[in-house]
Protein backbone atom coordinates (compact mmCIF):
# COMPACT_ATOMS: atom_id res chain seq x y z
CA UNK A 1 0.00 0.00 0.00
CA UNK A 2 2.96 2.19 -0.32
CA UNK A 3 0.61 4.70 -2.89
CA UNK A 4 2.62 8.08 -3.72
CA UNK A 5 -0.17 10.20 -5.61
CA UNK A 6 -1.26 13.96 -5.33
CA UNK A 7 -5.18 14.55 -4.80
CA UNK A 8 -5.84 18.80 -5.08
CA UNK A 9 -9.02 20.15 -4.69
CA UNK A 10 -10.25 24.20 -4.64
CA UNK A 11 -10.99 24.85 -0.97
CA UNK A 12 -14.63 26.15 -0.57
CA UNK A 13 -17.52 25.82 1.96
CA UNK A 14 -17.63 22.38 1.44
CA UNK A 15 -15.86 21.07 4.19
CA UNK A 16 -17.57 17.87 4.36
CA UNK A 17 -16.01 17.50 1.18
CA UNK A 18 -12.74 18.39 2.13
CA UNK A 19 -12.80 15.64 4.73
CA UNK A 20 -14.16 12.85 2.23
CA UNK A 21 -11.30 13.64 -0.46
CA UNK A 22 -8.77 13.86 2.66
CA UNK A 23 -10.04 10.89 4.27
CA UNK A 24 -9.99 9.35 0.78
CA UNK A 25 -5.92 10.02 -0.10
CA UNK A 26 -4.52 8.92 3.02
CA UNK A 27 -6.85 5.84 3.68
CA UNK A 28 -5.15 4.75 0.25
CA UNK A 29 -1.94 6.18 1.80
CA UNK A 30 -2.27 3.82 4.36
CA UNK A 31 -2.90 5.79 7.30
CA UNK A 32 -5.59 4.00 10.07
CA UNK A 33 -7.89 4.58 12.80
CA UNK A 34 -6.53 7.33 14.84
CA UNK A 35 -3.71 8.66 12.33
CA UNK A 36 -6.25 8.83 9.33
CA UNK A 37 -8.89 10.76 11.58
CA UNK A 38 -5.87 13.23 13.31
CA UNK A 39 -4.85 14.09 9.95
CA UNK A 40 -8.71 14.88 8.29
CA UNK A 41 -9.02 16.90 11.96
CA UNK A 42 -6.37 19.22 11.58
CA UNK A 43 -7.07 19.59 7.70
CA UNK A 44 -10.49 20.46 8.40
CA UNK A 45 -9.06 22.97 10.78
CA UNK A 46 -6.77 24.82 8.65
CA UNK A 47 -9.31 25.50 5.92
CA UNK A 48 -11.68 26.28 8.62
CA UNK A 49 -9.28 28.81 9.62
CA UNK A 50 -8.95 30.04 5.37
CA UNK A 51 -12.65 30.55 5.52
CA UNK A 52 -12.93 32.23 9.13
CA UNK A 53 -9.80 34.25 8.90
CA UNK A 54 -8.36 34.25 5.56
CA UNK A 55 -9.63 35.16 1.84
CA UNK A 56 -12.09 31.73 1.73
CA UNK A 57 -10.22 30.83 -1.26
CA UNK A 58 -7.18 28.61 -1.89
CA UNK A 59 -5.97 24.82 -2.38
CA UNK A 60 -5.50 21.61 -0.61
CA UNK A 61 -2.93 19.29 -1.86
CA UNK A 62 -2.21 15.68 -0.23
CA UNK A 63 0.62 13.95 -0.85
CA UNK A 64 2.18 10.40 -0.03
CA UNK A 65 5.68 9.26 -0.13
CA UNK A 66 7.24 6.40 1.76
CA UNK A 67 6.91 8.40 5.19
CA UNK A 68 3.59 9.03 5.44
CA UNK A 69 0.89 11.88 4.13
CA UNK A 70 1.73 15.86 3.72
CA UNK A 71 -1.37 17.81 3.32
CA UNK A 72 -0.95 21.65 2.16
CA UNK A 73 -3.48 24.01 2.72
CA UNK A 74 -2.51 27.37 0.46
CA UNK A 75 -5.11 30.39 1.88
CA UNK A 76 -5.10 33.05 -1.06
CA UNK A 77 -5.06 35.91 1.32
CA UNK A 78 -1.55 35.17 2.16
CA UNK A 79 -1.96 36.45 6.04
CA UNK A 80 -0.99 33.61 8.49
CA UNK A 81 2.24 33.18 9.74
CA UNK A 82 4.59 31.42 12.00
CA UNK A 83 3.69 33.98 15.25
CA UNK A 84 0.42 32.67 14.56
CA UNK A 85 1.53 29.11 15.11
CA UNK A 86 4.01 29.72 17.89
CA UNK A 87 1.31 32.02 19.66
CA UNK A 88 -1.00 28.86 19.54
CA UNK A 89 -2.83 27.64 22.47
CA UNK A 90 -5.56 26.07 24.46
CA UNK A 91 -7.31 27.82 26.89
CA UNK A 92 -10.38 25.89 28.20
CA UNK A 93 -12.20 28.96 29.60
CA UNK A 94 -11.93 30.89 26.38
CA UNK A 95 -15.07 29.74 23.50
CA UNK A 96 -12.65 29.96 20.72
CA UNK A 97 -8.77 30.05 19.44
CA UNK A 98 -8.00 26.44 19.01
CA UNK A 99 -7.66 25.46 15.84
CA UNK A 100 -4.12 25.84 15.53
CA UNK A 101 -3.38 24.62 18.89
CA UNK A 102 -5.08 21.25 17.41
CA UNK A 103 -3.18 21.22 14.07
CA UNK A 104 -0.21 21.51 16.28
CA UNK A 105 -0.82 18.52 18.49
CA UNK A 106 -2.28 16.24 15.81
CA UNK A 107 0.32 16.34 13.50
CA UNK A 108 3.98 15.15 13.04
CA UNK A 109 5.39 17.99 11.64
CA UNK A 110 3.83 21.57 10.93
CA UNK A 111 5.86 24.70 9.05
CA UNK A 112 4.39 27.73 7.38
CA UNK A 113 5.53 29.46 3.94
CA UNK A 114 5.04 32.15 2.13
CA UNK A 115 4.54 31.61 -1.80
CA UNK A 116 3.26 33.78 -4.78
CA UNK A 117 -0.12 32.18 -4.57
CA UNK A 118 -0.97 32.84 -1.00
CA UNK A 119 0.01 31.61 2.72
CA UNK A 120 0.61 27.98 2.67
CA UNK A 121 0.41 25.57 5.53
CA UNK A 122 2.27 22.22 5.79
CA UNK A 123 0.97 19.02 7.61
CA UNK A 124 2.37 15.97 8.27
CA UNK A 125 1.67 13.08 9.86
CA UNK A 126 3.64 9.52 9.48
CA UNK A 127 2.65 6.29 8.73
CA UNK A 128 3.00 3.56 11.21
CA UNK A 129 5.08 0.54 9.86
CA UNK A 130 3.93 -2.09 7.74
CA UNK A 131 2.90 -4.96 10.09
CA UNK A 132 4.62 -7.96 8.47
CA UNK B 1 -24.59 17.38 7.91
CA UNK B 2 -25.16 18.35 11.39
CA UNK B 3 -28.10 18.87 13.47
CA UNK B 4 -29.62 19.96 17.56
CA UNK B 5 -32.68 19.08 18.77
CA UNK B 6 -34.18 20.44 21.98
CA UNK B 7 -36.42 18.18 24.65
CA UNK B 8 -37.52 19.85 28.32
CA UNK B 9 -37.56 17.17 30.63
CA UNK B 10 -40.66 17.88 33.28
CA UNK B 11 -37.95 17.55 36.62
CA UNK B 12 -36.00 20.89 34.81
CA UNK B 13 -33.88 19.17 32.67
CA UNK B 14 -33.06 20.47 28.91
CA UNK B 15 -32.11 17.81 26.67
CA UNK B 16 -30.16 18.79 24.11
CA UNK B 17 -29.37 16.30 21.15
CA UNK B 18 -26.54 16.91 18.94
CA UNK B 19 -26.17 14.68 15.73
CA UNK B 20 -24.11 14.06 12.64
CA UNK B 21 -20.87 16.09 12.04
CA UNK B 22 -20.36 19.72 13.76
CA UNK B 23 -18.46 21.93 11.88
CA UNK B 24 -17.76 26.01 11.23
CA UNK B 25 -20.71 25.10 8.56
CA UNK B 26 -23.32 24.51 11.25
CA UNK B 27 -21.79 25.40 14.45
CA UNK B 28 -23.65 29.04 14.13
CA UNK B 29 -27.05 27.53 13.40
CA UNK B 30 -26.76 24.87 15.97
CA UNK B 31 -25.22 27.66 19.33
CA UNK B 32 -28.55 29.90 18.54
CA UNK B 33 -30.94 26.70 19.04
CA UNK B 34 -29.21 25.92 22.00
CA UNK B 35 -28.46 29.61 22.97
CA UNK B 36 -32.55 30.49 22.77
CA UNK B 37 -33.51 26.96 24.50
CA UNK B 38 -31.51 28.07 27.63
CA UNK B 39 -32.68 31.67 27.63
CA UNK B 40 -36.17 30.33 27.24
CA UNK B 41 -36.85 27.51 29.64
CA UNK B 42 -34.63 28.69 32.07
CA UNK B 43 -33.88 25.00 33.14
CA UNK B 44 -31.80 23.68 36.67
CA UNK B 45 -30.03 21.35 34.40
CA UNK B 46 -28.43 21.37 30.94
CA UNK B 47 -27.63 18.26 29.11
CA UNK B 48 -26.07 17.69 25.86
CA UNK B 49 -26.18 14.19 24.04
CA UNK B 50 -23.65 13.53 21.72
CA UNK B 51 -24.30 9.92 20.87
CA UNK B 52 -25.01 11.15 17.20
CA UNK B 53 -22.31 12.88 16.63
CA UNK B 54 -19.49 11.66 14.51
CA UNK B 55 -17.59 14.50 13.91
CA UNK B 56 -16.89 17.63 15.68
CA UNK B 57 -13.84 20.08 15.19
CA UNK B 58 -12.32 23.05 17.35
CA UNK B 59 -15.58 25.37 16.06
CA UNK B 60 -18.21 22.35 17.53
CA UNK B 61 -16.11 22.19 20.70
CA UNK B 62 -16.52 25.99 21.41
CA UNK B 63 -20.44 25.85 21.21
CA UNK B 64 -20.04 23.23 23.82
CA UNK B 65 -18.14 25.50 25.57
CA UNK B 66 -20.43 28.08 25.19
CA UNK B 67 -23.20 26.28 26.32
CA UNK B 68 -21.75 25.55 29.77
CA UNK B 69 -20.89 29.46 29.85
CA UNK B 70 -24.74 30.04 28.79
CA UNK B 71 -26.36 27.12 31.64
CA UNK B 72 -23.51 29.56 34.29
CA UNK B 73 -25.46 32.35 33.69
CA UNK B 74 -29.04 30.66 34.22
CA UNK B 75 -27.41 29.00 37.33
CA UNK B 76 -27.76 25.73 35.51
CA UNK B 77 -25.62 22.48 36.36
CA UNK B 78 -24.29 20.97 32.78
CA UNK B 79 -22.73 17.71 32.23
CA UNK B 80 -22.45 16.27 28.33
CA UNK B 81 -23.41 12.83 27.61
CA UNK B 82 -22.18 9.89 25.25
CA UNK B 83 -19.16 11.21 23.21
CA UNK B 84 -17.64 8.48 20.76
CA UNK B 85 -14.22 7.63 21.92
CA UNK B 86 -12.33 10.06 19.68
CA UNK B 87 -14.25 12.28 20.90
CA UNK B 88 -14.09 11.95 23.77
CA UNK B 89 -10.26 12.05 23.66
CA UNK B 90 -10.68 15.24 22.07
CA UNK B 91 -12.49 16.56 25.13
CA UNK B 92 -9.84 15.26 27.33
CA UNK B 93 -6.65 16.67 25.05
CA UNK B 94 -8.50 20.06 25.23
CA UNK B 95 -8.89 19.51 28.94
CA UNK B 96 -12.41 19.94 28.73
CA UNK B 97 -13.55 16.75 30.35
CA UNK B 98 -13.66 17.21 33.41
CA UNK B 99 -15.58 20.44 33.14
CA UNK B 100 -17.95 18.85 30.89
CA UNK B 101 -18.81 15.79 33.63
CA UNK B 102 -16.76 13.55 31.40
CA UNK B 103 -14.37 10.84 33.29
CA UNK C 1 -21.13 13.60 -6.53
CA UNK C 2 -20.07 16.49 -8.12
CA UNK C 3 -16.75 16.84 -7.09
CA UNK C 4 -13.89 18.78 -8.75
CA UNK C 5 -10.49 17.30 -7.58
CA UNK C 6 -7.72 16.55 -8.96
CA UNK C 7 -5.13 13.31 -8.47
CA UNK C 8 -1.74 12.49 -10.36
CA UNK C 9 0.77 9.44 -10.17
CA UNK C 10 4.33 9.23 -11.58
CA UNK C 11 4.28 7.15 -14.37
CA UNK C 12 5.88 3.17 -13.11
CA UNK C 13 6.23 -0.33 -13.75
CA UNK C 14 3.31 -0.92 -11.60
CA UNK C 15 0.24 -0.64 -14.03
CA UNK C 16 -1.84 -2.17 -11.60
CA UNK C 17 -1.37 0.60 -9.15
CA UNK C 18 -2.18 3.45 -11.98
CA UNK C 19 -5.86 1.12 -12.59
CA UNK C 20 -6.63 1.59 -9.27
CA UNK C 21 -5.87 5.65 -8.77
CA UNK C 22 -7.32 6.17 -12.04
CA UNK C 23 -10.63 4.02 -11.13
CA UNK C 24 -10.88 5.73 -7.74
CA UNK C 25 -10.71 9.30 -8.87
CA UNK C 26 -13.28 8.13 -11.59
CA UNK C 27 -15.95 6.55 -9.19
CA UNK C 28 -15.37 9.70 -7.03
CA UNK C 29 -16.63 11.68 -9.99
CA UNK C 30 -19.37 10.35 -10.83
CA UNK C 31 -18.14 7.72 -13.36
CA UNK C 32 -20.31 4.16 -13.66
CA UNK C 33 -20.12 0.57 -14.48
CA UNK C 34 -19.18 0.75 -18.66
CA UNK C 35 -17.44 4.83 -18.65
CA UNK C 36 -15.46 4.06 -15.75
CA UNK C 37 -14.47 0.49 -17.43
CA UNK C 38 -13.51 2.07 -20.73
CA UNK C 39 -11.67 5.55 -19.02
CA UNK C 40 -9.26 2.93 -16.65
CA UNK C 41 -8.95 0.61 -19.68
CA UNK C 42 -8.23 3.87 -22.19
CA UNK C 43 -5.45 4.93 -19.19
CA UNK C 44 -4.17 1.56 -19.30
CA UNK C 45 -3.75 2.05 -22.57
CA UNK C 46 -1.62 5.33 -22.87
CA UNK C 47 0.62 4.41 -20.03
CA UNK C 48 1.22 1.13 -21.73
CA UNK C 49 2.45 3.17 -24.62
CA UNK C 50 5.01 4.89 -22.48
CA UNK C 51 6.30 2.12 -21.04
CA UNK C 52 6.62 0.47 -24.37
CA UNK C 53 7.59 2.47 -26.92
CA UNK C 54 8.42 5.99 -24.48
CA UNK C 55 10.92 6.91 -22.04
CA UNK C 56 9.17 4.89 -19.23
CA UNK C 57 8.95 7.49 -17.04
CA UNK C 58 6.02 10.57 -16.54
CA UNK C 59 2.79 11.17 -14.91
CA UNK C 60 -0.81 10.77 -15.39
CA UNK C 61 -3.41 13.45 -14.27
CA UNK C 62 -6.98 12.81 -13.17
CA UNK C 63 -9.30 15.73 -13.09
CA UNK C 64 -12.89 16.32 -12.83
CA UNK C 65 -15.30 18.91 -13.74
CA UNK C 66 -18.89 19.39 -14.19
CA UNK C 67 -18.80 17.84 -17.61
CA UNK C 68 -16.93 14.53 -16.90
CA UNK C 69 -13.51 13.27 -16.04
CA UNK C 70 -9.99 14.46 -18.09
CA UNK C 71 -6.78 12.59 -18.22
CA UNK C 72 -3.34 13.69 -18.68
CA UNK C 73 -0.76 11.03 -19.22
CA UNK C 74 2.38 12.72 -19.89
CA UNK C 75 5.32 10.70 -21.71
CA UNK C 76 8.50 12.59 -20.99
CA UNK C 77 10.28 11.33 -23.47
CA UNK C 78 8.24 13.23 -26.14
CA UNK C 79 7.81 10.86 -29.02
CA UNK C 80 4.16 10.73 -29.57
CA UNK C 81 2.23 12.93 -31.99
CA UNK C 82 -0.80 13.42 -33.51
CA UNK C 83 0.10 11.37 -36.78
CA UNK C 84 0.33 8.11 -34.57
CA UNK C 85 -2.96 8.79 -33.38
CA UNK C 86 -4.38 9.30 -36.63
CA UNK C 87 -2.82 6.08 -38.13
CA UNK C 88 -4.43 3.93 -35.23
CA UNK C 89 -6.73 1.17 -36.63
CA UNK C 90 -7.39 -2.59 -35.86
CA UNK C 91 -6.34 -5.08 -37.73
CA UNK C 92 -7.54 -8.35 -36.17
CA UNK C 93 -4.88 -10.61 -38.51
CA UNK C 94 -2.14 -8.51 -36.74
CA UNK C 95 -0.96 -9.69 -32.95
CA UNK C 96 -0.36 -6.03 -31.93
CA UNK C 97 -1.13 -2.61 -32.57
CA UNK C 98 -4.31 -1.54 -31.36
CA UNK C 99 -3.61 0.69 -28.21
CA UNK C 100 -4.25 3.85 -29.80
CA UNK C 101 -7.15 2.68 -31.32
CA UNK C 102 -9.00 1.69 -28.51
CA UNK C 103 -7.98 4.46 -27.10
CA UNK C 104 -9.91 6.34 -29.74
CA UNK C 105 -12.95 4.05 -29.51
CA UNK C 106 -13.34 4.37 -25.46
CA UNK C 107 -13.19 8.06 -25.25
CA UNK C 108 -15.47 11.17 -26.00
CA UNK C 109 -12.61 13.56 -26.85
CA UNK C 110 -8.72 13.36 -27.04
CA UNK C 111 -5.81 15.37 -27.85
CA UNK C 112 -2.13 15.73 -28.00
CA UNK C 113 0.08 18.47 -27.31
CA UNK C 114 3.59 18.89 -27.08
CA UNK C 115 4.72 20.09 -23.49
CA UNK C 116 7.74 20.85 -22.10
CA UNK C 117 7.31 17.94 -19.63
CA UNK C 118 6.94 15.45 -22.88
CA UNK C 119 4.19 14.44 -24.73
CA UNK C 120 0.62 15.00 -23.32
CA UNK C 121 -2.62 12.65 -24.55
CA UNK C 122 -5.59 13.77 -23.17
CA UNK C 123 -8.20 11.44 -22.58
CA UNK C 124 -11.86 13.06 -21.71
CA UNK C 125 -14.90 10.62 -20.59
CA UNK C 126 -18.41 12.61 -20.10
CA UNK C 127 -20.47 11.32 -16.80
CA UNK C 128 -23.62 10.38 -17.79
CA UNK C 129 -26.61 12.77 -16.83
CA UNK C 130 -27.36 12.75 -13.16
CA UNK C 131 -30.60 10.41 -12.45
CA UNK C 132 -33.44 12.32 -10.28
CA UNK D 1 -1.78 -10.38 -10.85
CA UNK D 2 -2.70 -12.43 -13.93
CA UNK D 3 -1.23 -16.35 -14.28
CA UNK D 4 -1.86 -19.09 -16.95
CA UNK D 5 -1.97 -22.44 -15.99
CA UNK D 6 -2.20 -25.17 -18.52
CA UNK D 7 -4.05 -28.99 -18.55
CA UNK D 8 -3.86 -31.59 -21.34
CA UNK D 9 -6.97 -33.49 -21.60
CA UNK D 10 -6.33 -37.44 -22.46
CA UNK D 11 -8.77 -36.61 -25.95
CA UNK D 12 -6.02 -33.85 -27.59
CA UNK D 13 -7.65 -31.19 -25.73
CA UNK D 14 -5.42 -28.56 -24.32
CA UNK D 15 -7.19 -26.88 -21.57
CA UNK D 16 -5.01 -22.82 -20.70
CA UNK D 17 -6.88 -21.39 -17.73
CA UNK D 18 -5.66 -17.55 -17.31
CA UNK D 19 -7.04 -15.40 -14.61
CA UNK D 20 -6.34 -12.55 -12.66
CA UNK D 21 -5.51 -9.33 -14.69
CA UNK D 22 -3.51 -10.15 -18.06
CA UNK D 23 -1.86 -6.79 -18.88
CA UNK D 24 1.91 -5.81 -20.19
CA UNK D 25 3.49 -6.79 -16.93
CA UNK D 26 3.15 -10.16 -17.05
CA UNK D 27 1.46 -11.05 -20.79
CA UNK D 28 5.07 -11.93 -21.92
CA UNK D 29 5.70 -14.41 -19.31
CA UNK D 30 1.96 -16.14 -20.35
CA UNK D 31 2.52 -15.77 -23.81
CA UNK D 32 5.89 -17.98 -23.66
CA UNK D 33 3.86 -20.41 -21.18
CA UNK D 34 1.60 -20.88 -23.23
CA UNK D 35 3.52 -21.16 -26.75
CA UNK D 36 5.98 -23.57 -25.26
CA UNK D 37 3.04 -25.48 -24.41
CA UNK D 38 1.45 -25.62 -27.70
CA UNK D 39 5.25 -26.84 -29.18
CA UNK D 40 5.61 -29.44 -26.43
CA UNK D 41 2.19 -31.20 -26.62
CA UNK D 42 1.01 -30.36 -30.44
CA UNK D 43 -2.81 -30.71 -29.18
CA UNK D 44 -5.54 -31.03 -31.68
CA UNK D 45 -7.94 -28.47 -29.68
CA UNK D 46 -6.61 -25.49 -27.97
CA UNK D 47 -9.27 -24.00 -25.53
CA UNK D 48 -8.26 -21.00 -23.40
CA UNK D 49 -10.80 -20.30 -20.79
CA UNK D 50 -11.47 -17.01 -19.85
CA UNK D 51 -14.12 -17.20 -16.85
CA UNK D 52 -11.79 -15.90 -13.94
CA UNK D 53 -9.68 -12.99 -16.14
CA UNK D 54 -11.33 -10.02 -14.63
CA UNK D 55 -9.24 -7.30 -16.86
CA UNK D 56 -7.74 -7.75 -20.08
CA UNK D 57 -5.76 -5.25 -22.17
CA UNK D 58 -4.94 -5.09 -25.57
CA UNK D 59 -1.57 -6.41 -24.82
CA UNK D 60 -3.39 -9.60 -23.45
CA UNK D 61 -5.93 -9.73 -26.39
CA UNK D 62 -2.55 -9.98 -28.82
CA UNK D 63 -1.72 -13.24 -26.80
CA UNK D 64 -4.80 -14.54 -27.81
CA UNK D 65 -4.15 -13.67 -31.35
CA UNK D 66 -0.73 -14.72 -31.22
CA UNK D 67 -2.38 -17.88 -29.47
CA UNK D 68 -4.53 -18.70 -32.13
CA UNK D 69 -1.52 -18.22 -34.37
CA UNK D 70 0.12 -21.00 -32.45
CA UNK D 71 -2.90 -23.49 -32.90
CA UNK D 72 -2.81 -22.64 -36.32
CA UNK D 73 0.71 -23.47 -36.85
CA UNK D 74 -0.02 -26.92 -35.58
CA UNK D 75 -3.10 -27.38 -37.19
CA UNK D 76 -5.66 -27.44 -34.24
CA UNK D 77 -8.56 -25.76 -33.27
CA UNK D 78 -8.98 -22.79 -31.55
CA UNK D 79 -11.74 -21.68 -28.91
CA UNK D 80 -11.87 -18.85 -26.28
CA UNK D 81 -14.23 -19.75 -23.90
CA UNK D 82 -16.21 -17.72 -20.59
CA UNK D 83 -14.84 -13.73 -21.20
CA UNK D 84 -16.89 -11.69 -18.59
CA UNK D 85 -19.23 -9.58 -20.39
CA UNK D 86 -17.03 -6.68 -20.68
CA UNK D 87 -14.55 -8.55 -22.03
CA UNK D 88 -16.74 -10.39 -24.50
CA UNK D 89 -17.63 -6.80 -25.61
CA UNK D 90 -13.79 -5.69 -26.09
CA UNK D 91 -13.11 -8.86 -27.84
CA UNK D 92 -16.68 -7.87 -30.15
CA UNK D 93 -15.69 -4.85 -31.13
CA UNK D 94 -11.89 -5.74 -32.25
CA UNK D 95 -13.77 -8.11 -34.03
CA UNK D 96 -12.32 -10.76 -33.18
CA UNK D 97 -14.73 -13.16 -31.46
CA UNK D 98 -15.95 -14.45 -34.19
CA UNK D 99 -12.22 -15.50 -34.98
CA UNK D 100 -12.52 -16.79 -31.34
CA UNK D 101 -15.68 -19.03 -31.70
CA UNK D 102 -17.57 -16.79 -29.51
CA UNK D 103 -21.06 -15.43 -30.73
N1 LIG E 1 -5.61 31.45 7.43
C1 LIG E 1 -5.40 32.44 8.32
N2 LIG E 1 -5.24 33.72 7.92
C2 LIG E 1 -5.03 34.72 8.81
N3 LIG E 1 -4.98 34.52 10.15
C3 LIG E 1 -5.14 33.28 10.63
C4 LIG E 1 -5.36 32.16 9.74
N4 LIG E 1 -5.46 31.05 10.51
C5 LIG E 1 -5.33 31.45 11.80
N5 LIG E 1 -5.12 32.78 11.88
C6 LIG E 1 -4.92 33.60 13.10
O1 LIG E 1 -4.59 32.74 14.18
C7 LIG E 1 -5.53 32.90 15.26
C8 LIG E 1 -5.75 31.57 15.98
O2 LIG E 1 -6.46 30.69 15.14
P1 LIG E 1 -7.14 29.39 15.74
O3 LIG E 1 -6.18 28.75 16.69
O4 LIG E 1 -7.61 28.54 14.64
O5 LIG E 1 -8.38 29.91 16.61
P2 LIG E 1 -9.66 30.75 16.16
O6 LIG E 1 -9.88 30.47 14.71
O7 LIG E 1 -10.75 30.22 17.00
O8 LIG E 1 -9.31 32.20 16.45
C9 LIG E 1 -6.77 33.46 14.62
O9 LIG E 1 -7.57 34.19 15.53
C10 LIG E 1 -6.18 34.34 13.52
O10 LIG E 1 -5.79 35.59 14.03
N1 LIG F 1 4.15 7.04 -25.97
C1 LIG F 1 4.54 6.78 -27.24
N2 LIG F 1 5.74 7.24 -27.68
C2 LIG F 1 6.13 7.00 -28.94
N3 LIG F 1 5.41 6.31 -29.84
C3 LIG F 1 4.21 5.84 -29.48
C4 LIG F 1 3.70 6.05 -28.16
N4 LIG F 1 2.49 5.48 -28.10
C5 LIG F 1 2.24 4.93 -29.30
N5 LIG F 1 3.28 5.13 -30.14
C6 LIG F 1 3.39 4.70 -31.55
O1 LIG F 1 2.09 4.36 -32.03
C7 LIG F 1 2.10 3.00 -32.51
C8 LIG F 1 0.76 2.34 -32.26
O2 LIG F 1 0.57 2.14 -30.86
P1 LIG F 1 -0.55 1.16 -30.36
O3 LIG F 1 -1.79 1.42 -31.13
O4 LIG F 1 -0.67 1.32 -28.89
O5 LIG F 1 -0.06 -0.29 -30.72
P2 LIG F 1 1.26 -1.08 -30.27
O6 LIG F 1 1.70 -0.51 -28.97
O7 LIG F 1 0.82 -2.50 -30.14
O8 LIG F 1 2.23 -0.86 -31.39
C9 LIG F 1 3.24 2.34 -31.79
O9 LIG F 1 3.74 1.24 -32.49
C10 LIG F 1 4.25 3.48 -31.68
O10 LIG F 1 4.98 3.62 -32.89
Amino acid sequence: MNLEFTLRCPISADLDRVRRLVRLHARHSGLRRERLDDLVLAVNEAVTNVLDHGGGTGTVTARSDREGVTVEIVDAAGRLTRDHLAAARVDPTSSHGFGLWVIRHLCDRIDVEQRSEGSLLRLHVRRPPAAG
Amino acid sequence: MGEASVDAIDDGTLRLTLRGEIDFTNAGEIHKTIREAIADRRPQVVLVDLAGVTFMDSTGISVLVDTMRAAAEVQAEFRVENPIPRLLDQLRTTGLAKAFGLT
